[in-house]
């Protein structure tokens, strides 16, 4: 019976796929390529989805910038979190026609490697990450990394200059609050320049540092943010994604103060929650709508360097604090100077931020480890 | 409640007309049957095992749905679709399982569907009262507050009762509810059964035991195969005839145990003072008992007096407390069943559709369970699907199973083909000893002939029987020697079965009579092997 | 004081042990009560999910988060009622169906949340409501145990308060007794004209009801918002708390606030260099040797519990 | 048996049906052309040889997960941790591919032994809790596939991280443990043969070994399997163990042949669509693929879909969820069925 069945679904699958494959001879990929006088194209691939808050909707709104000043076609596609599906949909756009092929974070780095060399007629920009360079011809391929080290170096300052000073809420403690997604580089670059800039301002400084170890449980990063504050923090960092949005109840539900990450946390709860979104004092940017705009930019003018990564930070607005009604009703006048004048000497080099990248995990442990409470 | 003519003593108070139920599997349940209860009358529905008279009461109770018929309760035309439906037009039933929830108590199981509130809460002393002014109009007498699993059989077969009465049922079915009653128990139930008569109530009894059917019942309804063959008023027939009408022919179960060879064979199985604990109850009792090639012991006794746990210990399915099992000349105590077969045992289990078959499986897989991983099937490693075939078909006929290939999934068969399957299997790997639990339960007088002319060939040719059955007809026409189980222990033993009256075995089997262990235990060893 | 050693004596630990274990305590009403009719409800997971989407949801339109918890609450009865329909109706088998609800929910909340906020992640962009904290008039003011239940979330105590009245609903009331008896023989309920189906059904819709007040409390009070797969494997744990509190309420309720005490010390410890991993693997571990001490216990008594 | 064997299909084809009929009809709720969309989603995964690779390649580690539940399905087991054990497979394969140093094919050997060695132990734990503690396998496995993704998170992030690497990722595989992949354009590897070779194997030892008969007997009758003398407790733990190897070994090939280096940050989810598999394969080994395949293709499909029109690849989930339901559920179409019997008895007794 078994043979039998078996042999009665391959004749099945067969004729399936065959009668399939005949309709779908139209390509879909046929009909984007009919020619139209010359406008750019562009393409956003996002290793994930919409709505994180944070740099993938930034990115989204690059494309939006790119469409509406430089009056290119853009598009934009989730590809979802299975990883799986990256390459393919990758390779995919790369038979067609755009232009610039957008992706990043670092899910895309192999993608690319492996994808880009296989069309050097197209070009890639990618953000957040960089192609190994020297491991092979990328060529057509242009790497934005950014320097969140220094934005954080600034959102330590901030949060050391707070724990120490009379604000109503800030308590005697000299302890800060940083939540980390996971215990990863990227993350762990927001962790040393928050930690190097709460150290400037005052040595003593102590930092309580939490992983969600997902990017996905607001619950457990509320939970986690809560018992930091049950320690004596009195304000906190959080860079987690989506489960970093705990931090920001936590804040409220504690009458604490918190510092987003990404995109501007205050803004998105400035009309469902004000009391909430007073509580954040800013947020650290990391501008990937910037930085793809300025490649666009540099990509029409024909003065896009590829074959290489740039490193874009305070110096190229690609990093920075996010200025708004709250830092500026909430942050004292003296405080917002000091920042400024911390943001202009990193500006010109005067202060060199470390970078985690650089540093390697043992390093950095050593560096946590010293500011534990 | 409107008002009705009073029903006349012959008025039927119940009508079943054409009756059809084919179950999804093709078996044909019952086949257009009409069946008439009169108001006041004990009726008695005899059938063999799978003569559908248990579906035929399914059917009137709501369980299942038939095909074709209909159904008149009281001269009026009632759909009943569940058993609220029989409930309300007054039909109860005492199934043959139980339908008791074990860790409710007594009080509970009664009331259940039909509890005392007080406001939202359940009214527990209100149960309880219930339950006691039921039993005591009744003469049923059962202790609301014990929980179900800790009371014994015949009082949770009250409690079926007593929960049927409590919804006021006037037509009450019992099915086969002597089955695992002791006599004693039995005779109470009777007593009980024919007092409810008198009150007015009317009784359908299933059974397929023609002294009861012939002592308790007024009129009598045969099924065969589905169909009705007849309903008699029970004064006018014979056992004989109805047993005739059951069967089709006329059926003598002839004494045909095997010839005494004079000397007996060496020991094959021998189990020294098993004891087993089970639920705080003693199930095994000092159990020791041998058989020896070339016969069959029989053990008589009322089901549930340890001869399932007896069984389940030898063949390795439970262990022991403490005690010796020694099988062909090896230590055989704490094995595992497949240990235990490699030493030369077959097993008939009591329950064929629990241990018997997979019966989703071929009947070529089920005939290989107990010799998978042996030649000449396999090799150790894999099997040779061409030597399983063959093995299947060399059975079925050699067995005579009703198949239309060894292919055939083994539930789609009769019980007595199913029956069969486990024979086959069991016998053809010659075993030195078999252990047969129930062997005919449940299976038609063909089949029944041709599984005890099996266990007689087999201990002909020098197997060693040990079987187990709750019909004493048959323990006393196969076995060469006869031991008595009650309580979980060895109450007598019988060298000699020819001549033994059945109603001496009875009393032994009754707790009424008992030999000495140690006579019983001497009796049965010490006789000398040569 | 080591500040970590102070904040795990503190009487805000033990709070947050509460607002931990609350959803999964709901949850693991939910199996208890779905168990005891004798079905098994592995879909605790997505029916939590589900109805903390559509309390989100609801409360964003109606501008209530009564209306958004009444809402959560009937989408996690309509899910125990699909469970019923295809687990009772069409004899599927109730492990596999709820795994295909579990993959319903967690897909199915993304797609609705892109249909309705036009976003696939978090649901921050809906003007939704929290259920009220809600301080205790004279408790609050006791030192250690005001801080502790003086002022917790209206769903923490509903939980709490849900414990009782399960285990009421279950032990003392004639419904319950119908439903325990309908688990442990439905043959039974079924002769004295209990209707199996209806019963199971019953308690599948309580069993979703409870979940989906789990569910309302991850996205109406604990934090704000919904995002994708925000109950993490809460309902699965929910399912462990179940089985080693042996399928009564109060059993589930001190399994569940295990289960919170660990949840709520990974948290506090994560400052301890103790690599994280390490101390989220606490709870599951915990699940597994507790079940093998008590399951070996069982076995040794002579039961078994083949689910 | 073959009108069963016909059923089956029959209510496979139904359900599959009714799946993609309530798949376009959520399909028009959302989209301005349904159609249009719904057309994409069909027809996607044969739009070009690329497409088509990658849902064949995608097919691979479905067959495995698939494999390795229709294993532990057929021996009556209810193990939900396939999920847990494919990813510490995945996790062991990377371990292998960075530290040892063994030429090519001996490489590539000694990594997929390693991850058929974790995830055997994966399936062990639960066995064995199940065999000497009577410990729920549901619950067990589902407990232990947490444990195994902060297990395998923490050696990867401690033990197997790239150190240059912005991203949490493990050192890249030495590229003699890689399993070729056969051209540019799709990643279609030579673990199609291993997956083809398990098929094989698992097939044989279901259904032409002792060992596979113990399995299958006591899934079917577990009382009749102990009765029978068949050792059940170590049947079950011995197919805990092997499917636990196969879908470790499934996580082996898939970074052996796909991925070369360890990024996954969560578990991606093969375990609960290797239920699906084995559902609609009927836990045979032979119709497992045919079933990946089949699953791959609505993924792939969905992607499609996702890309060139206004519905989200979430949509595919409600055909799964639906197909899922309608498969197993046995009383669907069981009225048709009857009926087909109640005419052949009726006919059976006309003739006679």
């Amino acid at each position: 019976m078994n043979k039998r069945l078996v042999g009665l679904m391959l004749v099945a699958a067969l004729l399936a796929s065959v009668v399939l494959v005949g309709c779908g001879t139209k390509d879909p990929e046929s009909q984007n390529g009919e020619g139209q006088e010359q406008q750019y194209k562009a393409v956003l691939l996002l290793a994930g989805n919409l709505g994180d808050m944070s740099f993938l909707d930034s990115a989204n709104r690059g494309m939006q910038m790119i469409k509406e000043q430089l009056g290119w076609e853009v598009k934009v596609i989730e590809m979802g979190t299975d990883p799986s599906a990256w390459e393919p949909t990758l390779t995919d756009v790369s038979t067609q026609d755009w232009d610039l092929i957008i992706t990043g974070t670092f899910n895309m780095q192999t993608q690319i490697e492996e994808v880009a060399p296989k069309f050097p007629e197209k070009t890639y920009v990618l953000f957040d990450v960089s192609v190994d360079y020297a491991n092979g011809d990328y060529s057509n391929v242009y790497s934005i990394l950014y320097r969140q080290n220094e934005g954080s170096y600034l959102a330590g300052a901030l949060a050391a200059m707070v724990t120490t000073s009379d604000l109503p809420r800030a308590n005697e403690e000299k302890l800060i609050g940083f939540l980390g997604g996971m215990d990863a580089p990227v993350i762990n670059d927001f962790l040393v320049g928050y930690i190097e800039g709460a150290k400037s301002i005052d040595p003593e400084i102590k930092v309580a540092v939490s992983y969600v170890e997902s990017y996905s449980d607001p619950a457990k990063g509320k939970e986690m943010c809560l018992a930091q504050y049950d320690m004596g923090v009195d304000i906190g960092f959080n860079v987690a994604g989506g489960s970093g949005l705990g931090q920001l109840d936590a804040a409220k539900e504690r009458g604490l103060y918190a510092i987003g990450v990404d995109s501007d946390q205050a803004m998105l709860f400035k009309d469902s929650d004000p009391e909430k979104a007073e509580l954040v004092l800013t947020s650290m940017l990391k501008r990937v709508d910037n930085s793809l705009f300025r490649a666009a930019k540099l990509f029409q003018e024909g003065k896009l360097e590829l074959g290489k990564a740039e490193s874009l930070g305070l110096k190229e607005d690609a990093v920075g604090l996010a200025i708004n009604e709250f830092y500026e009703r909430n942050v004292p006048e003296e405080m917002r100077a000091k920042l400024d004048e911390l943001a202009q000497k990193v500006k010109s080099g005067e202060i060199q931020v470390p970078s985690a990248l650089e540093m390697g995990p043992d390093a950095v442990k050593e560096l946590r480890d010293s500011v534990a409470p | 409640m409107r008002a009705q003519a009073q029903p006349q003593a012959t008025d039927p108070i119940l009508l079943m007309k054409g009756i059809t139920k084919v179950y999804p599997n093709g078996l044909v349940a019952n086949s257009n049957v009409t069946f008439e209860v009169r108001k006041g009358e004990i009726h008695a529905l005899v059938g063999e095992n799978g003569a559908g008279k248990t579906t035929l009461m399914k059917v009137l109770f709501g369980l299942e749905k038939p095909d074709e018929g209909s159904i008149f309760i009281k001269g009026e035309e009632v759909r009943i679709s569940s058993p609220n439906d029989a409930i309300r037009y007054g039909v109860g039933m005492v199934h043959q399982h139980f339908m008791l929830a074990p860790s409710l108590t007594v009080a509970e199981n009664i009331v259940l569907g039909a509890e005392p509130r007080k406001g939202i809460w359940f009214d527990r002393k209100r149960a309880e009262q219930v339950c006691k002014e039921l039993s005591e109009k009744y003469g049923l007498h059962a202790e609301p507050a014990a929980k179900i699993k800790d009371v014994p059989v015949g009082i949770r077969q009250r409690v079926e009762i007593l929960k049927a009465l409590m919804r006021g049922s006037d037509i009450l079915v019992l099915d086969e509810p002597t089955a695992v009653l002791t006599p004693q128990e039995t005779d109470e139930l009777f007593e009980a059964l024919k007092s409810l008569k008198a009150m007015g109530h009317t009784i359908i009894f299933i059974s397929h035991k023609l002294r009861e059917v012939k002592e308790l019942s007024d009129r009598v309804t045969v099924l065969r195969s589905g169909k009705v063959i007849g309903t008699r008023d029970t004064d006018q027939v014979t056992v004989e005839e109805i047993s005739r009408m059951m069967v089709g022919r006329d059926v003598v179960l002839k004494p045909m145990r095997p010839k005494a060879t004079g000397t007996r064979g060496e020991v094959r199985l021998l189990a020294k003072n098993l004891n087993l604990v089970q639920d705080g109850t003693q199930v095994l009792k000092d159990v020791t008992l041998q058989v020896r090639a070339g016969e069959i012991l029989g053990i008589a006794g009322v089901e549930g007096n340890g001869q399932v746990e007896l069984a389940e210990v030898i063949t390795g399915l439970s262990p022991c407390d403490s005690g010796e099992i020694w099988v062909c000349g090896q230590d055989a105590t704490g094995k595992s069943p497949g240990e235990i077969r490699d030493m030369g045992l077959s097993h008939i289990p009591q329950d064929r559709m629990i241990f018997g078959v997979a019966s989703n499986a071929s009947i070529s897989e089920n005939l290989i369970s107990t010799r998978y991983d042996k030649r000449p099937v396999s090799n150790g490693f894999s099997l040779d699907i061409k030597a399983v075939a063959k093995l299947g078909q060399d059975l079925i006929s050699r067995f005579g199973i009703k198949a239309s290939s060894a292919q055939q999934a083994v539930g789609t068969l009769s019980g007595g083909n199913i029956q069969k399957v486990v024979i086959a299997r069991e016998f053809s790997t010659e075993p030195k000893v078999i252990i047969a639990n129930q062997p005919t339960r449940g299976i038609d007088i063909g089949a029944t002939e041709s599984v005890h002319k099996y266990l007689v060939d087999a201990t002909e040719s020098g197997t060693a029987v040990l079987l187990v059955s709750a019909d004493l007809t048959e323990v006393m026409s196969l076995s060469n020697r006869l031991i008595v189980m009650y309580e979980g222990q060895v109450v007598a033993y019988f060298d000699e079965v020819q001549g033994l009256e059945e109603e001496e075995i009875g009393l032994y089997m009754l707790g009424l009579k008992r030999q000495e262990p140690d006579e019983v235990t001497a009796s049965m060893m010490g006789r000398p092997v040569e | 004081m080591h500040p970590l050693l102070r904040a795990v004596f503190s009487a805000s630990f033990a709070a947050s042990i509460l607002r931990v274990t609350t959803p999964v305590l709901f949850a693991s009403l939910g199996a208890v009560v779905a168990d005891l009719s004798g079905v098994v409800n592995i879909a605790l997971e997505g029916m939590m999910l589900i109805s903390a989407l559509m309390g989100v949801i609801a409360s964003a339109f109606t501008g209530s988060a009564w209306v958004g918890f009444l809402a959560g609450v009937a989408s996690g009865i309509l899910m125990g009622l699909v469970l019923g329909y295809f687990h009772l109706k069409l004899k599927t088998n109730v492990i596999l169906a709820g795994i295909a609800l579990n993959l319903l929910a967690a897909e199915g909340t993304v797609f609705l949340l892109y249909a309705v906020a036009h976003d696939k992640g978090v649901s921050s962009s809906l003007p939704s409501k929290v259920m009220p904290e809600i301080q205790i008039p004279i408790i609050k003011d006791i030192p250690v145990i005001g801080a502790i239940i003086g002022k917790q979330n209206v769903l923490t105590y509903l939980a709490l308060i849900a414990v009782v009245m399960i285990y009421l609903f279950l032990y003392k009331t004639s419904f319950g007794l119908r439903l325990r008896a309908v688990g442990e023989n439905p043959d039974a309920a079924d002769s004295v004209g209990i209707s199996v189906h209806k019963v199971q059904f019953i308690a599948l819709a309580l069993s979703g009801a409870l979940a989906g007040m789990g569910g309302v409390h991850l996205s109406m009070g604990y934090v704000s918002w919904f995002s994708r797969n925000m109950t993490s494997g809460r309902g699965f744990i929910a399912l462990a708390a179940k089985a080693l509190g042996r399928n009564h309420p109060i059993g589930a309720f001190l399994a569940s606030l295990l289960f919170g005490f660990t949840d709520a010390l990974s948290n506090y410890m994560q400052s301890l260099r103790v690599p994280g991993e390490f101390i989220q693997m606490i709870p599951y571990v915990v699940t597994l040797v507790v079940l093998a001490v008590y399951s070996g216990r069982q076995l040794k008594s002579g039961r078994s519990s083949n689910e | 048996m073959r009108r069963n064997a016909w059923f089956e299909l029959l209510r496979t084809g139904v359900a599959i049906a009714a799946a993609l009929i309530i798949g376009f009809i959520v399909t028009s709720l959302v989209s301005e052309s349904p159609a249009e969309a719904f057309g994409y989603f069909l027809k996607g995964p044969f739009t070009s040889i690329r497409r088509f690779g990658s849902f064949l390649e995608a097919a691979v580690p479905l067959t495995f997960t698939g494999l390795a539940v229709s294993l532990v399905f057929s021996a009556g087991q209810f193990n939900m941790g396939a999920e847990g054990q494919f990813f510490i497979g995945a996790v062991a394969a990377t371990a292998a591919g960075i530290f040892l140093d063994l030429p090519p094919v001996i490489h590539t050997v000694a990594c997929l032994a390693a991850g058929m060695v974790a995830g055997a132990i994966g399936g062990f734990i639960p066995g064995i809790l199940k065999a000497r503690w009577n410990a729920s396998e549901l619950v067990a496995s589902l407990m232990l596939n947490y444990v195994f993704l902060k297990l395998g998170m923490y050696l990867i992030t401690y033990h197997l991280r790239d150190p240059s690497a912005g991203a949490l990722v493990s050192l890249p595989l030495k590229e003699s443990s890689w399993l070729p992949q056969f051209t540019r354009t799709t990643k279609l590897h030579a673990g199609v043969f291993v997956m083809f070779l398990v098929v094989f194997a698992c097939y044989y030892f279901l259904y032409r070994t002792s060992k596979g008969y113990e399995a299958r007997m006591t899934g079917q009758n577990i009382s009749f399997a102990r009765y029978s003398g068949i050792p059940v407790l170590k049947v079950m733990l011995l197919i805990q163990v092997l499917g636990g190897a196969v879908a470790g070994l499934g996580g082996a090939v898939e970074m052996l042949g796909i991925y070369r280096r360890f990024q996954w940050q969560a578990s991606p989810g093969y375990g609960f669509d290797g239920v699906i598999i084995a559902i609609l394969a009927r836990n045979n080994p032979l119709l497992v693929p045919l079933a990946a395949v089949f699953l791959a293709y609505l993924r792939v499909g969905a992607d499609v879909m996702a890309m060139y029109a206004d519905v989200s690849a979430e949509m595919v989930s409600i055909i799964q969820a639906v197909i899922i339901l309608l498969v197993t559920a046995e009383a669907f179409l069981a009225g048709y069925r009857h009926r087909l019997t109640l005419k052949e008895v009726k006919q059976r007794a006309s003739a006679s």
